[in-house]
C-alpha cells in the first residue's frame, strides 16, 4: 500500500494476504498446494517485511498444528490449502475448535474427491468445512465471490477468529482464488480491527478456561506470565481434562453455541433483485456470479428472479433462508458439486417451498445460461 | 533447592498424584526435566512445555509453566509454530516413543532438520502405554505387545540414529534408572542453541513389563542399571558395548539455528 | 462505442498470453473501465495449450468468464484448432501467419507476422506477447484503451530491463495494423 | 555431621508403593506397609538421596541439613 | 469356531472381528485408538491362524493407505480407528472412493471433538461419515446396535464393499463396542458372500475404469496380469488421467449414484413398535436400545411410540424416513451430538411433521428416562 | 535389447509424450529404472510401481505394469499394503524430493525401518516441480524457490543419511547424469531383499534451474557431472570429497526383512 | 421368581471386578438367560475406580446400562462412595470388611471379609473377585445360575494354571455366607 | 566395423528439443532447428549412446548393428 494509488489489479488469492495483512496476521504456516499455492508465496514475500514469520511445514497437517502454535505465542495466524490438504487438516482444525484458538484456514476449492481435478473449480467443501473433524464443534466459514470481497471477508474472518476463539475458514473456489480484478484498498483508519479478548486478571486468578457471559473466555498468550494449560481433551474451566459428564456436556454445548447463538453478529449475505423476486437462486462464490448474470438475462424476459447469496456459509443462516422461503415460490440452489448447501436450504426452505438444485462437477463454473436453463424448466 | 521444593515450586500439586501407574519411569524422568530446568535457572514464565497424546504426554498438565497437550504425534509441529512466533520462549517437548517416533515421525524429522531451537525429550518405554500396551517402534524384535502377541516382528528404531540422520545438533539417551546423568543430558540439551533430542529410557511395568515378564518395576530399573553402559567407555573399549545399550551423548555438533537464520530475512526489512 | 469486449488470448504454455491479458486488465482500470482477467491452467499445461482472458466493460462484470468472445488471439496452431469454435461470428480473429485458419468464415480474421516480427524486429520470440498487444491495440481503437494507459501498464508489468524492448514490441504490433 | 543431616520426609498421599525407593535405599531404612512406603528405620538413612532421586511420584524426599552442603 | 458351541459371550469389537473373517477378511493394517483397539489386537491375533495378514502402520494415514494397497493385491482388507484416527483417514477415504477400492473402515466412535473423552461413547461422527473427505464421492455406512449386529453387519459390510467397489463404514459407538453379549456364529453355509467382479476379457482388452450396466467395471487384481493404472485424479474409462470436461462429470456422478441408485439394495432397517405409532422415535446404533426401553414403558402409560431405526445410516434412507413421516405426528430423533442425523431426518420428514431433537454430548448414553421425558415434553 | 524396443516393450507408449517439459531429469532417470528392470528380467506382470502426487510422481502411468498413482506422500504406505498382501510383486516406489521427504518423511522412514522389500527412487530435484517452484527440504539452504523469495533459510536433508538412520539395508545416490552408474545402483537395489533407497538426482530446468539461475537444462547436467563425485573415490581420498555431492553406494548391509519375518508366523499356523 | 438383576460391581482397577462380571455374564449365558456385561473405563482408571455392569435377564435386554441396580458389589471406600448413591432402595450392598457404611439404609447390607478372605485363605489378594463371586452367587441363590455352570465359567475366564484356586476362592466366597 | 553400425533414429514426435543430446554428443553429430533436434551429421556419429542415454523422452535411439557388440 506504499503505492500512492489505493487500488490494484490482483487475483483473489493475493488479495486474500492483502486482507490478513490489513487484519493484523504475523505468522503464516502452509504446505504448497494449487490452486491456494500464491496465498502462501505471497506470505513468504510479505510476512518478513513487516515483522512477521512465514514458514514452510512438512505437511498439511504440521501447518495446521503450527498456527495455533503461533496463535498461542500471541499472533494472528492463518494457513491456506485446497481440497487434499484440507482433508488432512481436519484433525487439528478439531483441536482449534476445543481449544478456542484464533485462527483463520483458507481452502480454494478444487476438484475433487482426492486428488481430482487440481487446476479447476469446484465447491466440494461446504459440508467438509463443517463437519469435517470428529465430534460436535462449531465452525464459522465465509464464501467471499469477488477479490474485492476476498479482501474483505479475509479481515472479517480474523476479526471473527479473534473474537469468538474460534478457527474460521475461508471457504474460496478456484474461479475466485485465480481471477484478477480490481482491489481497493481501505484505508487503515477505515478497517475495525478486532483482537482478541485479555484477561484482566491477576496470573494467579486466571482461569482459562472460564467463559464471560459473553461464552468467551479470555486469552493469554504464552510467555505473558498467565501460565496455563491447554490441551484437546474434555476441560474444564481450568483448563485441566475432565471426565465429569455434566461439565463435558457444557463445554461441547457452550463451544457450539458460542457461534450458533451468535449468528446475527456474523450473517454476511447480499441480496440481489430480491425485492419482487418469485423465484429466488440461492448461489455464493464464483457461481453466484453466474446467477447475477442469469438473473439480468431472466429479468429481461419478464421473470421475477433474484439471488440470495449467503457469503455466511457456516453457521446456517436460518432465518434468512425461511425469510427467502416466506417469499419465494420455487428456490434454486446452485452449486458446483453435487448438492450440499441444498440439504440445508432444502431442509429449512423445503418446508415452505419447492427447493431444486443445480448442480455440476465437471470442473467449469456453471454458467448463466445452465441456470437461466434450469429456471426456465429446461431441466 | 530440595526436592520438595522443587516439586512446590515447578508442579501444579493440586494435580498431584499424576496418573502414572505405580513405579511408571514417566515419574522419574520427569523430575529430571524439572531439576535441569531448575539448574538452568529459567524464568517460569518463558519455559513453554509442549506434549503430544499417550501417558507420557500427560507430563506438562503437571508443571506449572506454559503447558500445551496436543494432538497425537504432533506436538513439535505445534512446538515449530510458539517457537517461530516467539523465539523468546524455551520450548520444550516431552513425548512418548509412539507419540514421537510412529505417528509423529515426520514432524520430528523435520524439526532436527530445521535445526530449530526445540528441546525433546522422549520418554521411551517400548510400548503404547496410554492405549494399552500395543507395541511401537522402539519395541525390540520379538518382543510381545497385545498387536504382537506371537512377538513382534518389525525391526527396532533407533531414535537417536534417526534424529541424527535428520539434522539434529544434540543427541542423547539417558535412562530412568540413571537420573543423574539424564538431568545433565537435559540440561545439555536445553542449553544447546538448536534442535536437541534425550531419548529417556522409561520403563511400563503395566503393559510392557507384564506382557514380556520383565518384573515389577524394581526388576526393570534393575534391568537399566545391568544393561546400559556409557557411550564414554563404548568409544574407548568398543568390546564392553557388545549387546549392551548405549546411553550418554551420542552427538553434539552446534549449527545455526532455524528462527535466528529466519530473523535475518525479517532484520532486512527492519531497517 | 463500446459498452464490453470480451477478449480470449490463447497460444502455448510460455508465450506469455496470461501477462498480456493482465496488461489489458490493467491498462482498463486505469482507464476507469471494470476488467477481469482469468485464465484456465492444466496440470499438464506445460507446452500444452494456454488460455486467457480478459473482459473490459463500462458496466459490473459478474459472471466472470467468456461467453461472447469478440476477440480470440491465437499464436499457435493448437490453440487456434482448441478454441476458434467459440469465437463470436461478429468477432475478430487474429492469428500468426503460421497458423492455416478455415476460409469463409462470418468473423473477420488477421493473420499476421507476429512470432516472426518478435523474432526480427525485437529479436527475441519472448516479446510476441507484447507484439500482440500492440496488434490487439491497434484493431480496437483508442476507443476502448487509451495507448499511453497500455504503455505505461506494459512498463509496469515486465521485467525492469526489458521494458524498453516491450515498448518496441508493442510498436511494432501497432505498426502490422496500421502499416 | 548430626546438626547437618536432613530429615527424611514421605508424602503418603502421593506415595503409590512401588517399591522402587525401597529396593534402591543402600541402608535398608524403608519398608512396604499395606501398598504404601514407611520410614522403617529413620535413623539409618545416610542421606543419600537415592529413594528421592528415583521416586516417581515425589513421595520422599529429604529436607533441612545444612544448605551448603 | 472350532469350539462346538456356536455362540459365545463377546464384546462388540470382537464381533467385528469374527465377522470380518467370516467375510474373507485377510488384510488388517491398523493403529491402536481406544475405543477401538481390540479390533485391532484380535484382528493381530485371528489373521495369522486363517493365512492372513495383520500390520500396525505408523499412523491412521498409513493404515488406511495399506488397506487400499491390500485391497488392489486382491485380499479383503480392513481398518479399525476412532474418531481422530478418522479424521485422519479422510484422504485417503476420498482415494478409496475415486479409486474404487473395496474396504471396511471401523470407527467406534467416542466423544469428541479433538482428543475429546476418549473412553466415553458418542455418536459425533456421522455427518463425517459422510462428508469427511473433500469433494463429492459415494459412502456407505452402516450402524450396529448388539453384538450380535456387528457381526452380521460387518459381513454386510465387506459384501456391499465389494460389490459396490467402494469404502464401507462399520459406524459404531463405544456402547457397542465395549459391551459383552451373546454372539450366535453363523454356520459358513448360511453367510452369503459377496467377491468383487473380476475381468472376464483378456487383460490386453481390459478398460480398469469402463463400468457395466449396473455402474461398476470388473475389478482385476495387481499380479493376475492385467496391468492396469489406478489414480486419484479424475480418469476415464482406462483409469487414466484426463481434464476433460464431459468424462469428469460422468465420473463423479457416477460415482455418487452407484450408491445413491442402488440405496434400496443396501436399505437395512428396523422398525420396532410402528404399526400403529403416532410419536416415532429415529436412532440408531447405542442410543437405539435406549429408545426401545423407552417405548416400553411409554406403552404402557398408553402412548402410540414407535421406533424407525436406521442400519444403513448412509445413503440416507429417504424413502423409509418419508413413509414414518407420512404416518407420524412427531417424530424425536435421538442421538449422542448435538443434532446430525436429525438434519437429513428434518429435510426429508419436516416437510410433513414436527420433527424435534434429543441430544447429549455428556460422555453417556442417553438413557430410556431422558427419551420419555422429552417425548412427554418434559423438555 | 535397443533402447527402442525398450521403450516399445515397457513404456504405454499411447501415453507418450510424457508431460514432462524439456530437459527434464524425471525423464532420463525413468528410463534407468526401466533398463535396471530390463536386466532384471522381472515379469512384467510381477512388478508394481507406486508413485505420490508430483512431476515426478506421474512416472507409473507411463509404464506397462501394474501401476498406482497415489495420494501425495503416502506412496510408500499403499506400497506396504501391497507387498505385505503379495509378497510376491516386485514393489517400486517412484517419488520426488517433496513427496518421499517432506509430507511423506514419516512413511520413508518407517518403511526403511520395517526393511520391507520395497525399492524407492526418489526424483530429487530440490524443488517442488508439481505446484511451481516452492522450496522443498532438499532445496540447499540459501538456494531461491517461490516460497523462498529472499533465499532458503531451512536446513537440507540429505536423504540418504536420513534413510540410512532409518534402518534401509540398501542406500545409494546417483544421478541424470551420471545414467549408466544410476541404472546399476537401481539393479542393486531391486536385488536387495529389504528395503533399498536410491536417490536419483534430477533436474527442473523450469523452475529449480530457472529461479536460481542455474540455466537451462544443459547446463545443469553440466553441474552434476562437474559437481559430484563417487564415493569409493571419497573413501580413498577424502579431501576429494570437499564440496562435492558423493554418489554411489552408500551403504549395503542385508538384515531379516518385513514379510518373511511375518511368514514365520503365518507358517506356525498352516502345519 | 427372577426376571432380571441388574448387578455393579466395583472396586480399584486391577482387583478384577470387569472379570467376575463377565464370569456372570458368561454363565447366565449357559444356562439360557439373557445377559450383558459393560464396563466404564477411564483414561485415569490406573487405579482409580473401575467399574463394571452385568444385566441378567429372561427377557431381552434393550437398554444395557443399569437403571435399578439390585446389587452392588464394593470391594473400596472410593467405589462405595462413588456409587452407594444409585443403588436400588430394595437392593443389596456387598462390601469388604475395611469400607465404612451408611446405618439405617433401605437396602440390605453385607459387610465381609471378602479380601482377608482371599489373602487369608487362598494367599492373594489377586482371587478377591472370584471371592465376591461366590458372596453374589451365594446370596442370589440357585433360582439365579446353577453353580456348576459358574465354576465352569470360572474354569474357563481365568488362567488355566490358577483354576484350582479360584475355584476355592469361589467356594470360599460361598462360604461367606453360607457358613 | 561399418557393417556393425547402428543407425540413428529420432521420433520427432517425443522431441522437445532440450538440446541435451545435442550438447553431449562428442561428435557433435546433432542440431537444433525449430525446437527440434535434427541428425546433422549422422555419418559422423560412433554409436556412442550418449545421446539416447540421456534423452529424457526416449525420442532419439539407434537401432540395428551386430546384437553380440
Ligand atoms: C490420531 C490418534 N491416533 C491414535 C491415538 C491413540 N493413542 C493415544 S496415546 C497412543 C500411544 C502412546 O504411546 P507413547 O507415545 O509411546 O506413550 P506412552 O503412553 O507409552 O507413554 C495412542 C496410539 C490418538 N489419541 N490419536
Ligand atoms: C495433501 C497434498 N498436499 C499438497 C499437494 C500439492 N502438491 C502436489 S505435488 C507437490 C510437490 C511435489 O514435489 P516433489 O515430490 O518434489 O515432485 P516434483 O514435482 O518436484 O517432481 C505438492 C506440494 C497435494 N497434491 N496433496
Ligand atoms: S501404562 Fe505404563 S506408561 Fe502408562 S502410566 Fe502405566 S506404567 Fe506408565
Ligand atoms: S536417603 Fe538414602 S539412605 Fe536415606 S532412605 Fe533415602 S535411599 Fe535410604
Ligand atoms: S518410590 Fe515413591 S511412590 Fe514408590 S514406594 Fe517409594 S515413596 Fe512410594
Ligand atoms: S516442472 Fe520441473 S520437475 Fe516438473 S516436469 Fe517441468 S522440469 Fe520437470
Ligand atoms: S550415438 Fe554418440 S556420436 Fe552418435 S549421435 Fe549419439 S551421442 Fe552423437
Ligand atoms: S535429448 Fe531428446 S528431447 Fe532433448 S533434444 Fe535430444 S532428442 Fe530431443
Ligand atoms: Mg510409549
Ligand atoms: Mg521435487
Amino acid at each position: 500500500m506504499s503505492n500512492e494509488k489505493n487500488y490494484k489489479l490482483i487475483q483473489g488469492n493475493e488479495a486474500c494476504v492483502e486482507g490478513a495483512l490489513a487484519a493484523g496476521m504475523k505468522f503464516f504456516a502452509g504446505y504448497p498446494i494449487t490452486p491456494s499455492t500464491e496465498v502462501a508465496e505471497i506470505s513468504a514475500q510479505k510476512l518478513p517485511q513487516v515483522g512477521g514469520k512465514f514458514i514452510q511445514m512438512e505437511d498439511e497437517i504440521a501447518s495446521m498444528a503450527a498456527i495455533i502454535g503461533g496463535s498461542l505465542a500471541g499472533l494472528k495466524s492463518m494457513t491456506a490449502t485446497s481440497g487434499p490438504g484440507f482433508s488432512l487438516m481436519q484433525e487439528n482444525l478439531g483441536y482449534a475448535s476445543i481449544a478456542e484458538i484464533p485462527c483463520v484456514i483458507v481452502n480454494v476449492q478444487r476438484g475433487g474427491p482426492s486428488t481430482g481435478l487440481p487446476t479447476s473449480p469446484a465447491q466440494g467443501e461446504v459440508m467438509q468445512a463443517k463437519w469435517g473433524t470428529h465430534g460436535d464443534h462449531p465452525i464459522i466459514a465465509l464464501t467471499p465471490n469477488s477479490v474485492q470481497e476476498t479482501y474483505e471477508y479475509t479481515i472479517k474472518a480474523f476479526n471473527l477468529a479473534e473474537k469468538y476463539r474460534t478457527p474460521v475458514i475461508m471457504l474460496m473456489d478456484e474461479t475466485v482464488g485465480h481471477m484478477r480484478e480490481k482491489l481497493t484498498y481501505k484505508d487503515p483508519s477505515e478497517i475495525e480491527i478486532i483482537d482478541r479478548k485479555k484477561p484482566t486478571c491477576k496470573p494467579d486468578e486466571y482461569l482459562a478456561y472460564k467463559a464471560d457471559e459473553d461464552m468467551i473466555p479470555p486469552m493469554a498468550s504464552f510467555g505473558e506470565g498467565y501460565r496455563y494449560h491447554v490441551t484437546g481433551l474434555t476441560h474444564d474451566e481450568t483448563g485441566f481434562p475432565t471426565n465429569n459428564n455434566k461439565i463435558s456436556g457444557e463445554l461441547i454445548t457452550r463451544l457450539v453455541n458460542k457461534v450458533e447463538k451468535n449468528v446475527d453478529d456474523m450473517a454476511y449475505f447480499e441480496e440481489y433483485e430480491m425485492e419482487d423476486a418469485e423465484v429466488v437462486i440461492i448461489a455464493f462464490g464464483g457461481v453466484s456470479r453466474s446467477a447475477k448474470t442469469a438473473i439480468d438475462e431472466l429479468r429481461k424476459s419478464g421473470k421475477k428472479v433474484g439471488l440470495f447469496r449467503p457469503i455466511t456459509i457456516w453457521p446456517m443462516l436460518e432465518k434468512q433462508i425461511d425469510k427467502v422461503a416466506e417469499q419465494a415460490k420455487e428456490i434454486y440452489v446452485a452449486e458446483m458439486n453435487l448438492g450440499q448447501y441444498f440439504y440445508e436450504v432444502d431442509r429449512i426452505a423445503g418446508k415452505k417451498c419447492p427447493v431444486k438444485k443445480i448442480n455440476k462437477v465437471t470442473g467449469e463454473l456453471i454458467t448463466p445460461n445452465e441456470i437461466i436453463e434450469a429456471v426456465n424448466g429446461g431441466k | 533447592m530440595n526436592f520438595s521444593e522443587m516439586t512446590e515450586k515447578y508442579y501444579r500439586t493440586d494435580k498431584l498424584p499424576h496418573i502414572w501407574c505405580p513405579g511408571c519411569g514417566h515419574g522419574t524422568l520427569l523430575n529430571t526435566v524439572v531439576r535441569a530446568i531448575d539448574k538452568l535457572g529459567l524464568n517460569k514464565d518463558e519455559v513453554c512445555i509442549v506434549s503430544g497424546i499417550g501417558c507420557s504426554s500427560r507430563a506438562p498438565g503437571y508443571l506449572d509453566f506454559n503447558t500445551l497437550h496436543t494432538t497425537h504425534g504432533r506436538a513439535l509441529a505445534f512446538a515449530t509454530g510458539i517457537k517461530h512466533a516467539n523465539p523468546n520462549l524455551h520450548v520444550i517437548v516431552i513425548t512418548g516413543d509412539g507419540d514421537a517416533s510412529a505417528i509423529g515421525g515426520n514432524h520430528l524429522i523435520h524439526a532436527a532438520r530445521r535445526n530449530i531451537d526445540i528441546t525433546t525429550i522422549c520418554f521411551n518405554n517400548n510400548i503404547y502405554g496410554m492405549t494399552g500396551g500395543q507395541y511401537s517402534p522402539t519395541t525390540p524384535t520379538g518382543d510381545f505387545g497385545t498387536t504382537a502377541p506371537y512377538g513382534n516382528t518389525d525391526s527396532t528404531f533407533d531414535l537417536c540414529n534417526l534424529v541424527q540422520g535428520a539434522g539434529a545438533t544434540y543427541v542423547a539417551r539417558g535412562t530412568a534408572y540413571h537420573a543423574q546423568a539424564m538431568e545433565k543430558l537435559v540440561v545439555n540439551a536445553i542449553s544447546n542453541k538448536g534442535f536437541s533430542f534425550v531419548e529417556g529410557l522409561s520403563l511400563c511395568p503395566t503393559y510392557y513389563g507384564r506382557k514380556n515378564k520383565k518384573g515389577d518395576a524394581v526388576k526393570m530399573h534393575e534391568f537399566l542399571k545391568d544393561n546400559c553402559i556409557d557411550k564414554k567407555v563404548v568409544d574407548k573399549k568398543p568390546e564392553m558395548g557388545e549387546n549392551k545399550i548405549i546411553i550418554g551423548e551420542m552427538y553434539n555438533n552446534p549449527k545455526p539455528e532455524y528462527t535466528e537464520n529466519y530473523k535475518v530475512v525479517i532484520d532486512k526489512f527492519q531497517k | 462505442m463500446f459498452q464490453r469486449i470480451e477478449m480470449r488470448l490463447s497460444g502455448s504454455g510460455g508465450q506469455g498470453v496470461i501477462l498480456a491479458a493482465i496488461i489489458f486488465a490493467d491498462a482498463a482500470l486505469e482507464d476507469g473501465l471494470n476488467a477481469i482477467q482469468t485464465q484456465s491452467y492444466g496440470p499438464e499445461a506445460r507446452g500444452g495449450a494456454s488460455k486467457a482472458e480478459v473482459i473490459i466493460s463500462k458496466d459490473e462484470i459478474k459472471y466472470p468468464k467468456v461467453v461472447k468472445n469478440d476477440i480470440l488471439l491465437s499464436l499457435t496452431q493448437k490453440s487456434y484448432d482448441k478454441y476458434i469454435a467459440s469465437l463470436d461470428k461478429d468477432g475478430i480473429l487474429v492469428v500468426d501467419e503460421s497458423v492455416d485458419v478455415k476460409e469463409d468464415v462470418p468473423y473477420k480474421v488477421y493473420k499476421l507476422p507476429i512470432l516472426s516480427t518478435a523474432i526480427d524486429k525485437i529479436g527475441t520470440h519472448m516479446v510476441a506477447n507484447i507484439v500482440s498487444v500492440g496488434v490487439l491495440y491497434a484493431i480496437m481503437g483508442e476507443g476502448v484503451i487509451n495507448i499511453e494507459t497500455l504503455k505505461s501498464s506494459i512498463s509496469n508489468r515486465v521485467p525492469p530491463v526489458t521494458v524498453e524492448k516491450n515498448i518496441r514490441a508493442f510498436e511494432e504490433g501497432i505498426k502490422l495494423i496500421r502499416g | 555431621m548430626a546438626k547437618n543431616k536432613k530429615s527424611l520426609v514421605l508424602n503418603v498421599e502421593s506415595c503409590k508403593g512401588c517399591n522402587i525407593c525401597i529396593a534402591f535405599c543402600p541402608k535398608k531404612v524403608l519398608e512396604l506397609k499395606n501398598d504404601k512406603c514407611v520410614i522403617a528405620r529413620p535413623d539409618d538413612c545416610i542421606n543419600c538421596g537415592m529413594c528421592e532421586l528415583r521416586c516417581p511420584d515425589n513421595a520422599i524426599y529429604l529436607v533441612g541439613g545444612n544448605k551448603d552442603e
